[in-house]
């Protein structure tokens, strides 16, 4: 049996571009379609991040441009900080190569991942190197790039480099062809919309084959970037303490307190003694055993949550509404952003926006937005924890319908900031569900119901008002005609309900047989001075009274009436006409006047 | 009370409606009507007239918002038409109405579920009932075969009628309007009130009311209105016993609940529909047990429709609840008809006379 | 022919069937019954009788499966059973048939249905209609009011009656067995078919059977046999022209096809049931938009029941297809007594006056 | 705006073990009841595919062991070559490292990912190293090593390693601690299940928990081990494509000819003539216009079907049936292995097995089992081209009901065995949809449902003569019996219609009121021989005529009695019984044999 030797010729290494290129459906490439999203959405969340590094107000460019039948060019390019040379082809040409992997902190991209692989992509559909120009100042030319990868060895292959001029002063744009579709073509300018709407000091534009669409930005200033913070006692794994510990000459005190978040000497103190250690081990001494004690103990010491303020950054109940009222129309809107907390060692913040009305569709349910990091969640909805959340709300109490999700015209929009959003899988489509962050989005959109609600009893009292008018003002009269004609008895005069109920000022227009009359009558206890218009198709030349002054726009006329009413006086006005048209009623406040028109 | 009477009467009623509403608005008053509410909660036992009866819970309709406000008109321009008929000495349909009202513009009624709550509505408020305003039901009356003479005032002159002897084999048809009916003279020990036209002809068929002395009253199902009149006036005013016969099944019992005790729908009329002395002969469950009567297994619907009865407060006696229990354990329910599978005489000759002699009434 | 006679044919069809089978049997033969094809494809017009009749198409039963054994056997069961009940002078209902069969092991009725498509095989069968073997049918029989005398012979004896004069306001009620029925005298210069209740009581209201000299018949709904029946024998034996006045959507149409021309169903009864010399009145299609009156839209169920009425054999006309075709145009139906709409008395003053002129009737 | 020199320094190197470390639901480790499954999976898989390599029966032995509130121990165990020493540590200890990665051929494991990142996920959730028992032959001693993986840098960390005794002359056994939950046993056990069903060699054994199972083998037959081959003309992409040739020394003919599966020199000349090049051209001089002409040439040209029998190794018929037969008991099965065949450049072989009746529930949609590679699908049975092809046959002319799948007591297995199996997504849980592949799916379901329709045909048809026996031999004597009555007339005898409708050998069994009576009439045109067999509870001594045999069995008397009957004779027998139990007839053939038991 020397069959063991003989497999083992067979064994060896396997480089993790040779793993990926096998593998593209792990990175998003698993379909041409889908191929298009995955390469914008990595490339613009790197100039994102790269701008909010070097504080600038980002300008992105977004290009799509088809030059085979089945071959597209990908362009992006930002005005970001720009990459040194030396780094250009390790960014763009190596797998698993990043500044971003070890932080702790939010950020859109993480895994150093994303980018390669479409440049991978490129190459293995392809073949075409991908281009890359960038630039790191005004003092500074730009350097060009053709790159490749090595796919047997994971390093980049530069294909060619030169100096270059080029007019912007800093940032950096790639070029990447390759087989795809633009079958998501509604998708991808969704992706930008919303990538737009959490991202409201951004401008983007984009050029999908040779159709413009700009996305302005709303705001001048730069969101302050996270700054890394130590991990947090309660958010690390066995596996991850016995790895830093190794690499630590320390004592464990300071250990604790020099490699953690938020441990000063007495909870570092406290630990040490839970896990019945001697402070002055050196760390990089304890056996398995003691360092498993020292975990337990880490995770059972009370310790105060992370410095959010530090390593988050939450767009902001004010540019969350103005990002989504530049996008959508809306009758209401409101924003909520909640205090940060923790989960498992990792700071969190939610935030949340409801709008209402406007154009939102009004059938069916709720549009819901889900972002996590700034970043817009696309796919599995259904999956997510923000879906659940959004549905387990009782909605009815706030005065929406609801089957699962609230029902009308409702936009409901939530964003997870943290150091690390816990999604379900590897394709980051939805929020794993987190009790902690469950509670936050369950109390953030609590709150944005009651405002909600609020905002809805206001809308609805004034329709009451509406509606009570009409009764008084249309219906009562026809009762009291088809009664009075019952009894036998002479019509009864109903303007005392009209005063009693409404002690306001009442204009009421109703045409019959093509004569406009237009009654005014003061029910309030003071005198009041109003102006009347009318603005109608009819001339009214034989207005009684005559108009002090009318206007004719376009064929249609508006007749201005001014007069002052005593207490309980009342007023009218008729012509010959039609009864098209409107009637306000200005110098009267707005709770103390009711304008009918029975013609409607 | 004669014809006329009853036409004044309703008349003067209607009017009056208006008349409180014109009153009200010359006061500055939003008109408004104010009704009992019409739920199973509350209906209340009455004792004096032992029939179920509304409650004291009141709504109010005032014409204060739109809506209100239309339904106001509607209920002005229906008791127009309403007193003009009557004026008339015409009548018209349910359904005729709702098509009357195309012309009425903004009091036009929206379905026929409207105008017909509408006319309960005036009924509760006037205190008379619909036949009165001349207004006919689309259903169906039910017939009667049976030892009774009556008398029926028509448009077309005055008949009088024996129901054994002047009827063919499908008996004598209640008209709709019951006031028009007197009954002259019977030979009766007790009416039978059958929900079933198999079981009224399985009964005509084997001389059943000549050997007992039986009124029969076949109830076409849930019976109308006027069928139910009839009951309780026989009941009434020739003092007969009056027993109720049934599928055994949950919606049976509640056309013996509609006969003996009122519907919710019409419990401002109960004092005149519901006969409360009515007794529930059968099919009762625990008949299917104790003869073995072919049977069906109850559906969903069955077994909730027993246990609302369960919290029905018409059906709180004990006999009922034995019942209702026995059949739920059971999950059986039989038609009258099942007792054909012992024979087409068993129900005559076995089944209803032990019955009636158990109950005391021969 | 006499009852007696009646029976003793009714007996001695259902003894030959079985006797048929036993010469079957005697030679070897497995025991079988011919049958037409009940279905629409398989009716056709029979020129000489003027109604639709089954066609050529037969289905063989025959015991070689033990589904068709167990079916021979219980219509064997079912024979002995309406002979025995022949015999004996008894009648039983259809639901009560079924019951009855819960004795008869193998041969037990799996159902209702069953049992009713078993009858209707005898009859064809035995050519002679299920009311021949004593049996009642659940349904409702309808009523007729208007200048007829008839004679009805009950279990009770013979009565006469005079269809205004003695009976009420809901008319004179037609027997399940209209055999036992014989028109006296009449003064009427036809006969009126109604579908709904409200129509038939507002002609009534109106004087409209003594203006013109009409017979109302109430068909409630789709007609029963025995209402049928009566309409096939007051336009057969006193030659007055029939009109049928329905609602106007494609239900009621069937209502009138099955007056006219008969039901698939019942193709083999046709020369009995139908009355080919039946006129159709209205609601016509064309009346909707000619007096503008208050109309639903079309369902869909509407919709599909109108185009396979165009498919229909009956309805093969150039009458009906330009109805039917001005329905689906309009997308709109009306009901009959719509025409309140425009008056109570629209109706019996200006709409069927029109008609019946146009028709050549009055 | 020196800032991308800030930023550069930050950048590094990600280490694949960190990536994965940080991603583990890429490798199936999301959720800890998931960690056991795709553990023993790999495991499993890789046990599999050794004893293949071997060419020994497979003896894998599965424990699973709760050892802690929250942690288990998975141990699986085979007997296959071993793994030498050396390898021990980086088969383990190493993500990426394989022998199969680059291997055209059918194999179950191919990353040499899977068993190396349970060991990463057992090092982050306990810390607890795991441990290797190997061993290559008997003249070896077996090596135990302790393992842990450096996170860093991915390479092994020996804690320990010692030569020990063990008891196998050769195998494996892999034992892991880690963070886990039983939640998923059911699954579990299907998934070994179904393993047993496609690997009727192997012999597995489950110790879940304390609960033991095994699953024997049907087969004492190793199956031919897959060899790979070189890549197909038509399988390969452009990036694979450049990268070969810049390796290659020869012509471009030579690297045709030699790095190519089923290309010889007329087909290489074909090729080079295409693509317009030169064949005397060193390959690795080509341009990269140049290479992607010779890539279209090459795709464009007619080239043969790679050499399947070689690197493929489908179940096979017999044993799909043994295999599923030993799980399922069925009243019908029938199993097809397609001919071999291609899709873009890949070898593929389908095959698929229809069972009926049995223990297959009869309600509800058939049960469809899906295999690929010797390895159960799981999980996404809707989103599987497998389902939607078993769907998409018409089924309804083969005799079956049909919602979607077929309805009723149906079992469908279909395997497809491919050196490149097409998967949807990364989880590997359901088959792409492939035109090729599809055809074959459907064409091989068509031909198992005419072989079910076959089956059902003869089954009805028995049916039927039973039913129509039942007709004639119990029911018309009832119709007999009512008629006459209703005639008044003798009851008519019905023999004559048996006789004619029969023309056989009839028994009819009839109890009434205490009698058993077994009638049997030759309606036969031939003298017969019979034998009449009746079981049952009666001692029958008073039968007339007396058995020739009786046989007390446990309270049952097997009565038997020989008889000859002339064309057209008719004999009976009667004692006084109850009629339970059986009636045989033997010495007649089953075509002209009619067996009736009225009784029951």
């Amino acid at each position: 049996m020397v069959l063991a030797e003989d497999l083992a010729k067979q064994q060896r290494s396997i480089s993790v571009a040779e793993f990926f290129e096998k593998n593209k459906h792990l990175l998003g490439f698993d379909s041409p379609t889908r191929g298009i999203i995955t390469t914008i959405k990595e490339a613009v969340d790197n100039a994102l991040d790269a701008c909010e590094e070097a504080e600038v107000l980002p300008d992105i460019f977004v290009g799509i441009k088809k030059v085979d039948a089945e071959v597209y060019r990908i362009t992006v390019e930002d005005n970001g900080p720009g990459i040194v040379p030396e780094n250009v082809p390790l960014v763009f040409g190596k797998l698993l190569y990043g500044s971003r992997f070890h932080q702790i902190r939010q950020s859109r991209g993480q895994q150093g991942i994303g980018i390669s692989a479409a440049v991978l992509y490129a190459q293995l559909t392809t073949g075409i190197p991908t281009q890359v120009v960038s630039r790191t100042g005004a003092k500074a030319r730009a350097h060009r790039f053709e790159l490749l990868i090595r796919t047997e060895t994971n390093e980049p292959e530069i294909v060619s480099h030169e100096e270059i001029d080029w007019d912007r002063t800093h940032g950096t744009r790639i070029e990447i062809q390759f087989k795809s579709s633009l079958a998501a073509k509604k998708r991808l300018v969704d992706y930008l919309r919303l990538t737009a709407i959490v991202n409201p000091h951004a401008r983007i534009t984009a050029d999908i084959d040779g159709e413009m669409t700009v996305f302005e930005r709303v705001s001048g200033e730069v969101p302050p970037c996270p700054k890394p913070i130590l991990p947090h006692p309660h958010g690390i794994e066995f596996g991850a303490l016995k790895r830093i510990a190794a690499a630590n000459t320390g004592t464990v005190e300071e250990f604790l307190i020099g490699s953690f978040s938020k441990v000063g000497k007495k909870t570092a103190d406290e630990m040490i003694a839970l896990a019945n250690l001697k402070p002055t081990r050196k760390v990089n001494k304890l056996e398995s055993e003691e360092l498993k004690r020292l975990l337990d103990a880490m995770q059972a010491v009370k310790v105060p949550a992370p410095p959010a303020q530090q390593c988050l950054s939450p767009i902001g109940e004010d540019l969350i509404c103005k990002g989504l009222e530049k996008e959508i129309q809306l009758d209401f809107i409101k924003a909520r952003t909640r205090p940060s907390t923790v989960y498992g060692g990792h700071s969190f913040i939610i935030e949340a926006a409801i709008g209402y009305g406007g154009k939102v569709p009004p059938e069916g349910t709720a549009q819901l937005f889900r972002f996590a990091n700034r970043v817009p969640l696309l796919y599995q909805q259904g999956a997510c924890a923000i879906t659940s959340c959004a549905s387990q709300v009782n909605w009815k109490s706030y005065g929406l319908s609801q089957q699962g999700l609230p029902m009308g015209p409702v936009l409901i929009m939530v964003h997870v900031a943290s150091t690390n959003v816990p999604f379900t899988s590897e394709s980051k489509d939805a929020v794993a569900s987190i009790p902690e962050i469950e509670r936050e989005v369950v109390l953030v959109l609590q709150e944005l119901g009651r405002e909600l609600k609020t905002y809805l009893y206001r809308r609805d009292k004034k329709k009451q008002q509406d509606d009570r008018a009409r009764a008084i003002c249309s219906v009562i009269p026809e009762i009291a005609a088809k009664v009075s004609e019952i009894v036998e008895l002479p019509l009864v005069d109903t303007s005392p309900i009209e005063g009693k109920i409404m002690r306001k000022v009442v204009a009421k227009k109703r045409t019959v047989d093509g004569k406009v009359r237009i009654d005014v009558n003061n029910y309030t206890a003071k005198e009041v001075t109003l102006v009347l218009y009318n603005l109608s198709r009819d001339a009214a030349e034989d207005a009684v009274p005559r108009p002090d002054f009318v206007d004719n726009m376009d064929g249609e006329y508006n007749k201005v009436w001014r007069r002052t009413l005593d207490a309980g006086e009342a007023w009218h006005i008729a012509y010959t006409g039609s009864g098209d048209g409107s009637v306000d009623l200005r110098g009267v406040e707005d709770g103390v006047k009711v304008v009918v028109d029975l013609d409607v | 009370m004669s014809r006329e009477e009853m036409d004044a009467l309703a008349k003067e009623r209607l009017v009056g409606i208006a008349h409180a509403w014109y009153d009200q608005m010359r006061d500055g008053i939003v008109p408004f009507i104010r009704l009992p509410t019409r739920t199973k909660r509350n209906i209340a036992y009455d004792d004096e007239s032992e029939v179920w009866k509304y409650g004291e819970r009141e709504s109010t309709r005032a014409a204060s918002t739109e809506k209100g406000a239309v339904h106001l008109l509607k209920m002005a321009y229906l008791i127009g038409f309403l007193k003009q008929q009557l004026v008339e000495n015409r009548s018209s349909t349910l359904r005729e109405l709702y098509y009357i009202s195309e012309g009425w513009k903004k009091a036009k009624f929206a379905a026929q579920d409207e105008s017909n709550l509408l006319i309960e509505d005036l009924e509760i408020i006037a205190e008379v009932q619909r036949e009165a305003f001349h207004l006919r039901p689309e259903e169906d009356g039910a017939s009667i075969f049976g030892p009774l003479r009556l008398r029926e005032t028509t448009r077309r002159g005055v008949k009088e009628m024996h129901c054994q002897e002047d009827v063919g084999e499908a008996g004598y048809p209640i008209p709709n309007n019951v006031d028009n009916l007197e009954f002259i003279d019977h030979d009766a020990k007790f009416v039978i009130a059958i929900e079933t036209g198999g079981m009224y002809a399985r009964l005509m068929e084997n001389g059943f009311d000549e050997e007992y002395g039986a009124i029969l009253v076949h109830l076409k199902g849930q019976p109308a209105r006027s069928t139910r009149r009839v009951l309780r006036r026989l009941n009434d005013s020739l003092g007969l016993p009056v027993v109720v016969f049934t599928d055994g099944d949950p919606w049976s019992y509640r056309i013996f609940a509609s006969v003996a005790y009122g519907s919710i729908k019409s419990a401002h009329m109960s004092e005149l529909l519901a006969t409360p002395q009515a007794q529930f002969i059968g099919v009762q469950p625990s008949d299917i047990s104790d003869y073995n009567l072919p049977a069906d297994h109850l559906t969903e619907q069955d077994v909730s429709a027993l246990k609302a009865e369960l919290t029905d407060p018409r059906f709180a006696t004990d006999y009922w609840r034995n019942q209702i229990n026995l059949q739920l354990e059971m999950k059986l329910k039989s038609e009258q008809q099942a007792f054909a599978s012992r024979g087409l005489d068993f129900v005559t000759k076995e089944y209803l006379p032990t019955r009636l002699s158990e109950m005391g009434i021969i």
